[in-house]
């Protein structure tokens, strides 16, 4: 596959508040570095995150998203997180099934002790959707920037 | 069949243990049939209907018909009363105000596949003996009836009513069917073949809603498609992400709620087989989860609603089939 | 129209380092509905919030981003600064542009770009903010604490001394924990039993303190100030209330070679058995897996003795539910299991001891009575080896990589303690480093060495190897003379690293808390909220957070309590108001949202609807409780119509937040 | 009259497509055809008619209208309309070609539709005469001879040519542009196919189905007919009606927000839909019955009632195919015909 050096990919990772989001400060506090391309959205718990927003950030330009919780068994909400797991595992299946690169999408469990993890994770998620190039099966061309 | 339907019909119209009854009118010619309510013998022997091309479900109009006054009698075919036990479970049916008679299901006829054998002028069809005489304008035509079955019951997965008062007919049972096989296929697909299978199909969508409101699982009062604060809604595909986009929220809106009862393939009026999409999420489900069969009764978890502490990560997606 | 105002906070140079701050105040200026933008060294001083709240009052402002530190930091400060300028305070939004960017990024111009999609985000979320109102939730005037060491028993004395029932959970037949087991503490060398059973007496006849030993907590449900817990008291199969502890049970008990726990394992117990002569509460418990009775049903020696009538071999595990405002955890720590250590022998050889079996050794009370004798033949050992980090501080699987913390003093506690009552005794210490921060420890180190002749090695022991005449050959090396060793040994003992219980993990699931990756209970923050877990109204004492000593403890188990009684002290808390609200216009009644919630917050109504025909038509539809929805937003997702949506992180905002970032 | 040999169509259509788009009926899948982009190669459908109307052509699902750029609090506006090149469309069939004649009514009329004209200017419309009609056919109803369709200019089938004829100037264009691959021809065949057409056109099923009680004054007449009630009773409120309806031309307009700027555009709207002319004080109509009567009440009363007499409908029969429960305008002119 030819490897376009120059694309920056636009990645959307939604992190939980009490785990992920803790771990994506982590890395900060102990200054791990992980590409800019990673923007994070704060959501109470992974399970608030809506299928919904994944395709909405596919639609207006992002090249990968990435959803963040806490571990199986540690969520602060006790359940919200296997909740989580079930509808992203079939939602992921799904967008598989209608042939979108697999490698665009990622669900992590990452603790609030997690800031090396949490900066491994995103260093390799950007670098496997910069290795697929620019979303282009499941864009909308009228959001494309000029 | 149908003159047992319609003398029962009539004896508990007649009895007073119903005031409506729902199933189907005869249209203009042999295959225009259309669901309807009837309140009276005259009109249930002048217009009611069952033969092989009565394969509309009738379980959702129930949504709107148990909300009035009085008691309603229903046939339902077996694949029906899966939709109407989910429907019950959804608390949308209130199965008080409905009497269940269980019907024998199909195989039913799809007018579609008779035409596209390029039998036009289509007059009248008879079935003689699982070979299809059809009369038409230009003359009588024949082809056999198994390929005039409509998609979704030459994959029937059950004959078995799981909901009913009284049955006419036998029972019969749940099914081995080859409901997947397509899903298989498409899985063992590299994901550009995938990928090109879908944009043909979904590219044919003109965003009717046909699919959506016919539909025994989307009866919501306000479908998020057509809510401007749902920050999702749109009325047609303007772009080729938007026609995935509405079948990809859609399915997973009826994902674990899907009876596959395989209405929205039947009334697609680009023949997209949306289908496949509801019965992905079966087969996953099925896979992941444990055999789950949505509507076979009324009180079971559906699947997302539900977990286990050791369900499987979603990278078993990364770890199946071809990329 | 909006009137936003962004405020950019240099931290210092934390973030105007490596973000061109003013860059980012200038861009984010452009936005639409932005009629203020502001960059300025530290937000969160007085000043930088006065700058806010002038402008909020100036600039009549409708919402406000501040692109500073993680929320988690100070959006409640700025919230607060909003609220007292007249301002609601949900209407304010936090960038994360330092933790999330600065901290992590080292090109400006990037760093910078970043910075401001994470403003226009924040931007974008803010116009769609709402004001919020809190609810008010009643606290419920009673705590719980789980777990009866001393972390535990001081939490809950100071709880009760502030006059609020407080309730101990513990699972041994007796509250004490690992205290009650030490010989002398450190580094005062007084005896833990002199000072820590005194305490436990008070505990059990405090009026306020209601101990459930032999207990365990089953369920917890609800929230801060309502927590709902299902305690299960373990059939001990005997009447508490009657049992008066005269321990005539336990000396006729003819089953008398059950390993005795509290000895470590070191001598026996009967079957039926009170912990220790100063037990609270004291009273027997039957041991189920070693009762003749319970087992076979022949015996009944101890009912036949028991003059109070207190057996009772029918007991079943009892459940309780209780309310309580607040949860201490107390549940402390064990050293860890040293069978993977199999170069110390200590599974091979009886003399091979830990520091805690050592303790029992020393202990008046202990199988010995107080001299110490090798377990293999009670003879007097001469040479004592001391091994340091057994399983700290280590890199592999077998070890934790922390610091025990409390391994280097009472192991110069010990030598000293040998050397003081056994004189010829040699006694040789193994380290890596010797840890002594803390008041009065590390001249308590130097008078082991100085005065008292002890042994100190740095070098690590490479194997401990039984020898067939009864003494152990120790072999180590010394890093400072760059030798091998070879001592000859007739006792060592492992100074074995110390984990969490095991209890606590189930536990933090339970309460909804988080742990580390070696199962410590995660502090809400790691330097300003040391007490509290970052889930509201559950708070950490002793050991189950770290490694600790007594003084340690007890000084986290009094914060605990202070935090649990500021809880118990008002009458009501306010609630987060970030929670579900389902919109009965749109609302199927469904019931996906009410399986997925976790709190049971979901009920539903019927409710009486006009039509758009002009009839009426009741139908079921979803109702949130806020007070007791804690607002994870899982019913959001499984709400098929988008009835259900989340106040705070509404899909609209949410999805403004993916626009702002995508474009 | 001119002609082509069928077995040289492609040549033509070749010569067509060289200079401007070409449309054509083709098949998708057995059963179902659509216009699409003429590739050379590609072979007419011999399918009566397409799934989807022509009317796409002239009036398609979606279009932008205007382009808002948006840079921080600056809106600039942008105007996208352009020329559109020249096209032809063809193998249109009678009844479709008759639903130009009503779409021109709406979009023609002042305020004239810019867009609309643009590719009506542009678009050359060449018909082709039927000879197998379905029994969902009723154009005749609608005074629709399917022998003798409008359109630009008109095609005809013998069985072994396709003749010619102009209707229009531009059609006598498009026929002189393709001049030099036809032939003068015998007609005598052509004659014998339209007659044997016009005699099943007599025996169709909905042969009889008359207007004559239909148009602008039956208002009162139908409006509160108590039929509304049992015929809406099953319809799902779907949009395959009008959207496969070669003369519906309702349209919403939406803008859609790229992140960068805002696209203003329209998008075919369904009267059946119950956020139909939805406003800020909610919705006129309100129940399903309604919205239905609202469909048929306007093909039948309410636009022959402003636009002299002329019905909204063409008798194209793709509302009897794929109306997902079977309901559609044929029954219902015949119940409200029932006193």
């Amino acid at each position: 596959m030819q490897v376009n050096e120059n694309f920056e990919p636009v990645i959307v990772a939604f992190c939980c508040n009490w785990c992920s989001y803790a771990g994506a400060d982590l890395s900060g506090t102990n200054r791990l570095n992980y590409p800019t391309n990673v923007k994070i959205i704060r959501v109470p718990c992974s399970c608030r995150v809506n299928p919904m927003f994944i395709l909405r950030a596919f639609q207006k330009g992002a090249d990968g998203v990435i959803i963040c919780g806490c571990h199986p068994g540690d969520c602060h909400y006790t359940s919200g997180n296997y909740f989580t797991r079930r509808r992203i595992t079939l939602l992921y299946s799904m967008l598989d099934f209608l042939g979108i690169e697999r490698n665009r999408t990622r669900l992590e469990w990452v603790s609030a002790a997690e800031g090396a993890k949490f900066a491994a994770t995103m260093e390799q998620f950007t670098a496997d959707v910069k290795a697929l190039g620019p979303n282009r099966r499941l864009e909308d061309l009228r959001c494309r920037k000029q | 069949m149908q003159e047992a339907m319609i003398k029962r019909a009539k004896e508990l119209l007649a009895d007073g243990s119903v005031d409506r009854v729902i199933g189907w009118k005869r249209g203009e010619f042999a295959y225009d049939i259309t669901p309807a309510v009837f309140t009276s013998a005259e009109e249930l022997e002048h217009d009611f209907v069952f033969d092989d091309f009565t394969a509309a479900n009738v379980s959702k109009y129930l949504v709107k018909e148990t909300a009035k006054e009085g008691k309603i009698l229903a046939f339902l075919k077996p694949c029906d009363t899966y939709s109407f036990n989910q429907l019950i479970k959804e608390h949308r049916i209130d199965r008080e105000k409905v009497y269940v008679v269980g019907i024998p299901g199909g195989p039913k006829l799809d007018i579609e596949k008779i035409k596209a054998k390029g039998i036009t002028g289509v007059l009248s069809v008879k079935n003689e003996d699982y070979t299809l005489k059809i009369e038409t304008l230009y003359g009588e035509e024949t082809m056999p009836f198994s390929e005039a079955v409509l998609d979704k019951c030459a994959s029937c997965k059950s004959k078995k009513h799981v909901a009913y008062d009284e049955l006419i007919g036998e029972d019969g049972d749940v099914l081995e069917s080859n409901r997947f096989d397509m899903v298989e296929k498409l899985e063992n697909m590299t994901a550009q073949e995938r990928f090109d299978f879908w944009r043909g199909q979904l590219s044919k969508c003109i965003r009717c809603n046909a699919c959506r409101n016919v539909c025994p699982a989307c009866t919501c009062e306000n479908c998020v498609f057509d809510n401007p604060k749902s920050g999702i809604d749109n009325k047609a595909a303007a772009d080729s992400f938007e026609e995935n986009m509405f079948h990809i929220i859609r399915a997973f809106h009826v994902a674990g709620r899907c009876t596959d009862c395989g209405e929205c393939s039947r009334v697609c009026p680009q023949h997209i087989p949306l289908h496949l999409l509801n019965r992905k999420f079966i087969k996953d489900i099925n896979e992941l989860y444990g055999e789950y069969q949505a509507g076979a009764d009324t009180t079971s978890r559906a699947p997302l609603t539900d977990y286990t502490k050791d369900d499987c990560e979603p990278s078993v997606v990364h770890e199946r089939g071809v990329e | 129209m909006q009137r936003i105002g962004v405020f950019v906070c240099h931290c210092g140079t934390n973030i105007a380092a490596t973000v061109d701050v003013k860059a980012v105040a200038e861009a984010l200026g452009h936005e639409p509905g932005v009629v203020i933008s502001q960059d300025y060294q530290y937000m969160c001083s007085e000043s930088g919030q006065e700058l806010v709240k002038s402008a909020i009052r100036e600039q009549k402002l409708t919402g406000v981003v501040i692109c500073s530190c993680s929320p988690r930091m100070h959006e409640n400060t700025f919230r607060k600064a909003a609220a007292s300028a007249g301002l609601n305070p949900y209407l304010v939004e936090i960038a994360n542009i330092r933790e999330q960017c600065s901290w992590i990024h080292k090109d400006i111009a990037t760093a910078t770009d970043k910075a401001i999609i994470l403003g226009k985000a924040a931007v974008a979320k803010v116009h769609l903010n709402t004001p919020l109102s809190s609810m008010e939730s009643p606290v419920v005037k009673r705590a719980l604490v789980i777990g009866g060491g001393i972390a535990g028993i001081q939490t809950a004395l100071d709880i009760a001394e502030a006059g609020f029932d407080v309730d101990i959970v513990e699972k041994q037949p007796t509250i004490g924990g690992k205290m009650a087991q030490i010989d002398k503490t450190f580094p005062t060398l007084d005896c833990a039993a002199c000072i820590l059973t005194p305490k436990m007496v008070e505990a059990s006849q405090n009026e306020h303190i209601t101990i459930h030993s032999f207990s365990e907590v089953a369920d917890v449900k609800g929230f801060v100030g309502n927590f709902t817990v299902k305690i299960k008291k373990k059939a001990r199969y005997v009447d508490e209330t009657k049992c008066t502890g005269c321990g005539l049970c336990t000396e006729k008990c003819p089953m008398k070679k059950v390993p005795n726990e509290f000895n470590m394992g070191l001598d026996n117990r009967s079957a039926v058995y009170i912990p220790f002569a100063q037990a609270v509460p004291k009273v027997a418990t039957i041991d189920p897996n070693y009762c003749m009775m319970l087992r076979s049903g022949k015996c009944g020696v101890c009912s036949k003795v028991c003059s109070a009538g207190a057996i009772d071999y029918k007991q079943q595990d009892t459940f309780i539910e209780q309310k309580y405002g607040a949860i201490v955890v107390a549940t402390g720590f064990n050293p860890i299991n040293l069978d993977k250590y199999d170069e110390f022998a200590y599974n091979q050889c009886p003399d091979v001891v830990t520091s805690l079996e050592l303790e029992r050794l020393m202990n008046a009370a202990g199988p010995n009575g107080g001299t110490l004798l090798r377990p293999s033949d009670k003879s007097h050992p001469h040479t004592i080896v001391f091994v340091q980090c057994v399983g700290s501080r280590c890199d592999d699987e077998k070890g934790k990589p922390y610091c025990s913390k409390i391994c280097c003093m009472y192991t110069a506690k010990h030598a000293m303690l040998i050397r003081e009552k056994y004189p010829d005794t040699e006694v040789y210490v193994f380290y890596i480093d010797v840890r002594t921060p803390g008041k009065n420890f590390d001249e308590f180190y130097r008078r082991a060495v100085e005065q008292y002749n002890v042994h100190y090695i740095k070098g690590m022991v490479g194997k401990v190897t039984p020898k067939s005449d009864g003494k152990i050959d120790v072999q180590a090396s010394d890093l400072l003379a760059n030798e091998q060793l070879h001592i000859d040994a007739d006792m060592v003992v492992l100074a074995a690293a110390i984990e969490p219980d095991k209890t606590a993990r189930p536990l933090a699931t339970m309460l909804t808390t988080q742990m580390d990756t070696n199962d410590f209970f995660t502090e809400a923050h790691p330097k300003l909220r040391p007490v509290e877990s970052a889930t509201a109204g559950i708070f950490l004492s002793g050991a189950c957070q770290g490694p600790k000593d007594i003084p340690e403890t007890v000084a986290q188990g009094s914060a605990a309590a202070a935090k649990a009684i500021g809880l118990l002290c008002k009458n009501s808390i306010t609630c987060n108001p970030c929670v579900a609200h389902s919109d009965e216009l749109m609302c199927n009644g469904c019931s996906s949202c009410e399986k997925v919630c976790p709190y049971g917050a979901i009920t539903y109504i019927d409710k009486e609807f006009r039509m758009p025909d002009r009839t009426t038509k009741v139908r079921r539809v979803a109702s949130v409780n806020p007070a007791v929805c804690q607002g994870c937003g899982a019913c959001t997702v499984a709400c098929p119509s988008g009835a259900m949506d989340l106040s705070g992180f509404s899909n609209s905002q949410i999805m403004a937040e993916v626009d702002a970032i995508c474009k | 009259m001119l002609k082509i040999s069928k077995s040289r169509l492609g040549e033509l259509f070749d010569a067509v497509a060289a200079k401007q788009t070409l449309y054509i009926p083709t098949d998708r899948e057995p059963g179902a055809a659509e216009y699409k982009k003429y590739e050379s190669g590609m072979e007419l459908t011999k399918e009566l008619n397409t799934v989807r109307s022509a009317k796409d052509f002239f009036f398609p699902q979606t279009e932008n209208l205007a382009d808002f750029r948006i840079d921080g609090k600056n809106i600039e506006v942008r105007d996208i309309r352009e020329e559109c090149g020249d096209f032809v469309v063809f193998g249109v069939r009678a009844c479709d070609a008759r639903s130009f004649t009503i779409l021109d009514k709406v979009f023609l009329c002042e305020p004239v539709d810019s867009f609309y004209k643009n590719r009506r200017d542009h678009g050359t419309v060449v018909t082709m005469a039927c000879s197998r009609p379905a029994e969902t056919c009723f154009c005749q109803t609608f005074g629709i001879d399917p022998t003798s369709p409008e359109g630009d200019a008109a095609c005809f089938d013998d069985g072994e040519s396709i003749f010619f004829k102009a209707n229009t100037e531009k059609g006598q264009a498009f026929i002189d542009s393709i001049a030099s691959l036809l032939e003068e021809g015998d007609t005598a065949k052509l004659d014998e196919v339209n007659a044997k057409t016009k005699e099943i056109m007599a025996k169709l099923p909905l042969a009889k189905l008359s207007t004559g009680n239909f148009g602008g004054d039956k208002l009162n007449e139908y409006f509160n007919s108590d039929k509304w009630a049992e015929l809406s009773e099953a319809c799902l409120g779907c949009g395959t009606c009008t959207f496969v309806c070669p003369t519906c031309q309702c349209y919403d307009i939406r803008d859609f927000n790229t992140g960068h700027g805002i696209k203003r555009f329209r998008c075919w709207d369904s009267c059946m839909y119950s956020d139909f002319t939805k406003m800020a004080h909610g919705n006129p109509r309100l129940t399903q019955l309604e919205r239905f009567r609202q469909r048929f009440m306007h093909k039948l009363v309410y636009f022959p009632a402003n636009n002299n007499g002329e019905f909204g409908c063409v008798g194209c029969g793709r509302c009897l195919a794929k109306c997902p429960i079977s309901m559609n305008i044929v029954k219902v002119m015949k119940a409200l015909e029932e006193k």
